[in-house]
């Protein structure tokens, strides 16, 4: 099988929707002739014309309220946003349309459309390169919020997304665009090309919308996680030889409740870890389903584990990302407690 | 710096307030028939004078003068003033609802009446609107049901729309009406991407987007104004002009020195400002934009020059904050008057046949509405199981659990 | 002490500010000329001139986007946002520059703004006139978040947040502008002529920015609650005559969390109760913290009562508000569990 | 509707691309001196056609003529020169530095240098630019030290924004250089408040804000012309019409067909359009905007016509997307070049001093370098004791507990 980075994966599942379906149209801003930033989009346009992928001036509010009206009209936009940093301009069209319409229109329309964004940080972008907004969608009923950590779930879910009824907000790890991370930024970066979950089908294939992953299987602390902090998890078990099983939500709305309770019932301890700001992030959400859901089972505690409730900053960037120092001493903690 | 004067800000006011004798010495309004007609494939560059001017075709003896009255189909006159008379008829109706308390709200579009019927007459089946809330000439102008509008209306167990949205925010995908928003200025964008992608599938069919002058001002009007500008889509960015937004006159949108028309020259768009009373000149005008957006030259921004003479809505009372007599004194009158004059001017209609028409619609409103209220008023239809339907296609477990929850 | 009715309170702040300070300016869609939508700025105008209360345009980006740069020039607006469910446009301005301002620029520039804004249903407004976005902005780190209850707390709020030196927003729950509203909507409506928290002193004074109140003592569960859902709790402790204590939170962001542990280790017990939509609402933050600091006070897992997960509809009002009966019926639950 | 073909998407592609040769046919380039210099107080509608054409001073005899180089200072044009030399010696260390390893980023403004340079010698102390990462020129216009602009593209201890910021994102209100946004467009309606506030206040001070081509396109952009439209408040709203965006040319912005100065004219704004590579004329229609703001006639639209020569940033290849000589074909040359000439021209200044000049700088920027250096370079300065402080005027509780859990 051959394998892929995240980069190519994302590129693949566009690649082949655009093969396969006439009306899937991919585009953002320099995502045409450039093949975007990221480069997620290389080659797409000469493949399939400029009239099926192409560039958006800079109006993330355009992108999206364009790609709504293509839906209106029976077309499947795939978007992509340059930065999540930069979705907030087309945070009305997301909550207030996209979310909305096949609601108040009793399914008269709907909105079959994909926002792509990179997010996270990890790649020293500073305040506006590095953010985690994916909470701020859960909150907004309509919305299906979907975040892989892998080449196989990131084509397999996308595809999904670009096939879905219902707008897909698809949330890409940039720092494992290129190869898991752990969060040790001073040892020296891995690839996909070496690792298990690089190994990317050919082709068409799915990974299901709203299903979580057992990402490794432990009995003494659950710990609820997605995108890169999936790798610190891990390294964090590692090293504290802590037999936690890490759960690989990949997507948050709707979110796979049963393999959340499941494996908290089983191991009666849970932490939630993400690299967005604490207050109000997911991992509440999260904390809040898992006490009430599994109050009789836990033995201590819910703990969020998440970046500090500040700007995500510059050189301190890793001061500010939970890596697996940290996440490693809250797990020790737990156990204790 | 010493030599510099205090700055002083500045705050437009519109020329009168209550007390005041309404003004509109501001508004120029050209002779009927004097605007050219260009060919619709002109540059918008080319064309540059059409914004800020005013295209008019009935002179004030009632008659069709100029270029643009030229090839106007008499029988789309004839329907153009009866679904007008239908439209105004409804709008009181309706007035008459929401002060019974059947419904919780209402707004009129009096006064406006030609533009949107108009416009509906110049489109084809297929072609796409994205309306605001001032736009029910374009529902009422095709064959869509009227109980079904006034179940909407009521939020009975028969509204097409289960009672989710506010009355007046009709959806008709069948009729060419988008699902209305109460966000203003979103739709207009999402008429560009419609367009986008008739043109992108090699289709026939256009776009519509509506915005108000009060809501140029929003976000999304320059995202469309941008968009149309770069893909040149099928689409028709029509503006409102009814001179109010709410309690604030057009000066606060910044459309008290330069004509709404003329912001879509910056973009390359070519745009015509047209009065909006009358009717002639809106089907005129709306039949030249079609025609160039379906031949594929590209989009057309529209300014209708109008009156809301109606309050804001049922929640608004305009003697707070505009002379009383403004809307009695706006000068391009009355759309349905005006096109009645012409038509009987030369014979095809007459006062009996206005009376006449009146009252048909009065009694196809009165019958349409007791029908729709036989299905429930204001909250006594609705219900609640419906409540967790259609936020996804397939309802998720969380809503289900909801659901079940709140026992239904 | 005079009475006054939340409208007239809020007003009053205003009025207040813009006759102390002439730094204050106040300006929102409609607010000038003719006082707002709900007559919040009635008379301002008259009073103070058009350089200090006006009306704006229909952009609530450029509303926000000016005030960010009246702050940094070094004056203090005081926006309306006409409704919160329009306050999306402004959500770029509000988090990528109002709440980094400080922050980015190690305080070289701040941004001293208020952002007033009607939230919550119950008077029949449909999808876009009755939404309850706070959480979207308690995770955003430099936004405080305030909503008050009553006019006296309104007041002082206004006035404490209009001096405050961040930017705050405030949410006015519109349908406690006249009078306290308990849920029960086919009950004549009260007003506060007739209730004690409508007693408002004249003139200058704040109330604290950060302190939740204990707006009934109780022994058994703790209610956490804010806006509206005040007094839909106290008549549902009315009506089933559970000792509840409830606390009302008056400030989401920054929040006391000190009275919040307090009520909950003496009670045991606790219910989390707002408008909002549940997932991830303010009351998934409540209950994460909740769980984490009182857990081994509590006896029963903390339940979150709130909006359901579906856009706001219109006629089914009253079956999406969390009314006394639903809030009863689960404290109930809870003291069974 | 059969008559009617398919209808076709349109796509804007640049005249070339890698591999094409350059063409810049479609930039219209009128002779120096030809444009006419309206009073300050023109209004907008009557000075139009300088939205369309482009101002320019020097001639290719590097001789200034016409209206606009009347009454320029000669001061001003050698100290132009020398920190237009300046701003392009930094750059050039700080490209070194990113390649070094020693920070993160950094984004250059070569071809450019004209614009910030020339626009800053019109201000007055007390005025607010609210700049793009382009405008790098503001800065070093003025006495802030250079030492710490450098700490901050280091983020190291001495770094004056304690390492929160990507590199070139400064910030100094004493400087008259509001804190920059990596959001594009938002600070370009901050700018319209900040004059607001100044005028509200009877204040004589103005506000600039700064907005690239593609970004024109963003949201904002919209709102602050609106708003400027509205209030009239002294503000200069900037363009620099650099062609790219990235990837994009300007055409995918919608400034293939109508000038970005054109968009001003539908809100009733007044608008220049200048040879952004021109000191002469950058200088000369800086001075004149400047001027109608402070003597209270209200806010202008300049176009900057330039060539981005650099890649967008360190992280940007432009061989990808443009044709490799394209910078070199530029027809508006180099700025530092021409005013050079011109100078030299005049008797004013000589290869010697361009050389001396040059080393001089060098030697300065080595220097501030290497002090700034011994604060630390990047990963080795910033400390994260800093990182919570700042978020609020006062540390809230919860960021109390943070800090301590993170055991600073
Ligand atoms: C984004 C947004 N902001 C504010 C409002 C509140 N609002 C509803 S209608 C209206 C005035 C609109 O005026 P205009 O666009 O001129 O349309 P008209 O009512 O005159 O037809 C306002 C401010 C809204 N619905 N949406
Ligand atoms: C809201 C937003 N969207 C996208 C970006 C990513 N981005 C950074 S610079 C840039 C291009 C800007 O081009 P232009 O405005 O022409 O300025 P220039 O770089 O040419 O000076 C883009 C798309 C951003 N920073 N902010
Ligand atoms: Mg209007
Ligand atoms: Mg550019």
């Amino acid at each position: 099988m051959p394998r892929m980075s995240m980069i190519e994966a994302i590129r693949d599942a566009m690649d082949v929707k655009l093969g396969q379906d006439d009306d899937v149209v991919v585009y953002g801003e320099d995502v045409g002739y450039f093949g975007g930033v990221f480069r997620c989009t290389a080659g797409l346009q000469k493949k399939y014309g400029t009239s099926r992928v192409f560039d958006s001036p800079i109006n993330e509010s355009g992108i999206v309220g364009t790609a709504i009206g293509m839906g209106a009209y029976g077309i499947r936009p795939c978007v992509e946003i340059q930065f999540a940093d930069y979705i907030y301009p087309a945070y009305d069209q997301i909550v207030s349309e996209a979310a909305r319409l096949r609601y108040r229109s009793n399914k008269d329309f709907t909105c079959p459309i994909t926002i792509r964004t990179p997010c996270g940080g990890g790649i020293f972008g500073g305040q506006t390169h590095s953010q985690s907004p994916e909470s701020l969608f859960t909150h907004v009923s309509g919305i299906k919020t979907v975040i892989p950590s892998n080449p196989y779930d990131a084509k397999g879910l996308l595809i999904a997304s670009i096939e879905d009824d219902d707008p897909v907000v698809f949330f890409e790890p940039k720092r494992l665009y290129n190869g898991p991370f752990d969060g040790h930024h001073d040892r020296p970066a891995s690839n996909w090309s070496k690792h298990p979950l690089g190994e990317v089908p050919e082709g068409h294939y799915t990974v299901e919308i709203g299903k979580a992953k057992v990402f490794r299987e432990g009995a003494d602390v659950t710990i609820l996680t997605y995108g890169t902090m999936v790798y610190v998890a891990e390294a964090a078990v590692n090293e504290t030889g802590i037999n936690a099983e890490i759960v690989d939500l990949r997507t948050l709305m709707p979110l796979d409740i049963d393999t959340i309770v499941q494996s908290v019932e089983k191991t009666g301890r849970c932490m939630v870890l993400h690299e967005a700001t604490l207050t109000s992030g997911f991992g509440a959400e999260l904390a809040a389903q898992v006490q009430e859901r599994c109050f009789y089972h836990l033995e201590s505690p819910v703990v969020r584990v998440a970046g500090w409730d500040t700007p995500y900053p510059h050189a301190q960037e890793w001061d500010y990302f939970p890596g697996p120092a940290r996440v490693g001493k809250e797990l020790k903690a737990m156990m204790e407690a | 710096m010493s030599d510099y004067g205090p700055l002083k800000f500045h705050v437009p006011e519109p020329p009168g307030r209550p007390g005041d004798a309404p003004n509109f010495d501001g508004i120029e309004i050209p002779e009927a028939g004097s605007v050219r007609r260009p060919a619709v494939d002109s540059k918008a560059a080319d064309m540059k004078e059409l914004a800020s001017t005013m295209i008019r075709v009935l002179n004030t003896e009632g008659e069709a003068v100029g270029e643009w009255a030229e090839g106007l189909d008499d029988d789309v006159l004839l329907t153009g003033l009866k679904n007008m008379i239908r439209v105004r008829a409804y709008d009181e109706r309706m007035m008459t609802l929401q002060r019974q308390g059947k419904t919780s709200f209402y707004m009129k579009c009096t006064g406006e009446e030609a533009i949107a019927v108009g416009f509906r007459a110049a489109l084809s089946k297929g072609d796409m609107n994205f309306p605001t809330y001032r736009q029910q000439g374009l529902l009422l102008s095709t064959d869509y049901p009227m109980v079904d509008m006034i179940c909407q209306i009521l939020s009975n167990s028969r509204d097409p729309l289960k009672g989710r949205q506010l009355p007046i925010m009709y959806s008709s995908k069948e009729h060419g009406f988008f699902t209305i928003s109460g966000n203003l200025g979103t739709q207009f964008i999402q008429a560009v991407g419609w367009a986008m992608a008739s043109a992108i599938k090699g289709d026939t069919k256009i776009a519509a987007g509506w915005i108000g002058d009060g809501s140029t001002a929003a976000t999304d009007f320059h995202a469309s104004l941008v968009n149309a500008s770069v893909y040149k889509p099928p689409v028709i960015l029509n503006v409102v002009n009814n001179q109010w937004a709410i309690s604030s006159f057009r000066g606060i949108a910044g459309g008290d020195h330069a004509t709404f028309a003329e912001r879509a020259l910056g973009y390359d768009i070519p745009a015509l400002r047209v009065d909006g009373n009358d009717f002639l000149a809106v089907y005129a005008a709306s039949k030249w934009a079609v025609e160039r957006a379906r031949r594929g030259f590209g989009p057309t921004l529209i300014e209708w020059v109008t009156y809301r003479v109606a309050p804001h809505s049922t929640s608004d009372d305009p003697s707070q904050y505009r002379p009383k007599e403004e809307s009695s004194a706006w000068p391009l009158g009355d759309p349905i008057l005006r096109l009645k004059n012409h038509l009987v001017a030369r014979g095809m209609w007459s006062d009996e046949q206005q009376v006449q028409a009146e009252a048909e619609y009065n009694d196809e409103i009165r019958a349409a509405t007791k029908e729709a209220e036989s299905y429930g008023v204001m909250g006594s239809g609705a219900s609640p199981k419906d409540m967790f339907d259609d936020v996804y296609k397939e309802m998720p477990r969380h809503l289900r659990e909801q659901r079940q929850k709140m026992g239904v």
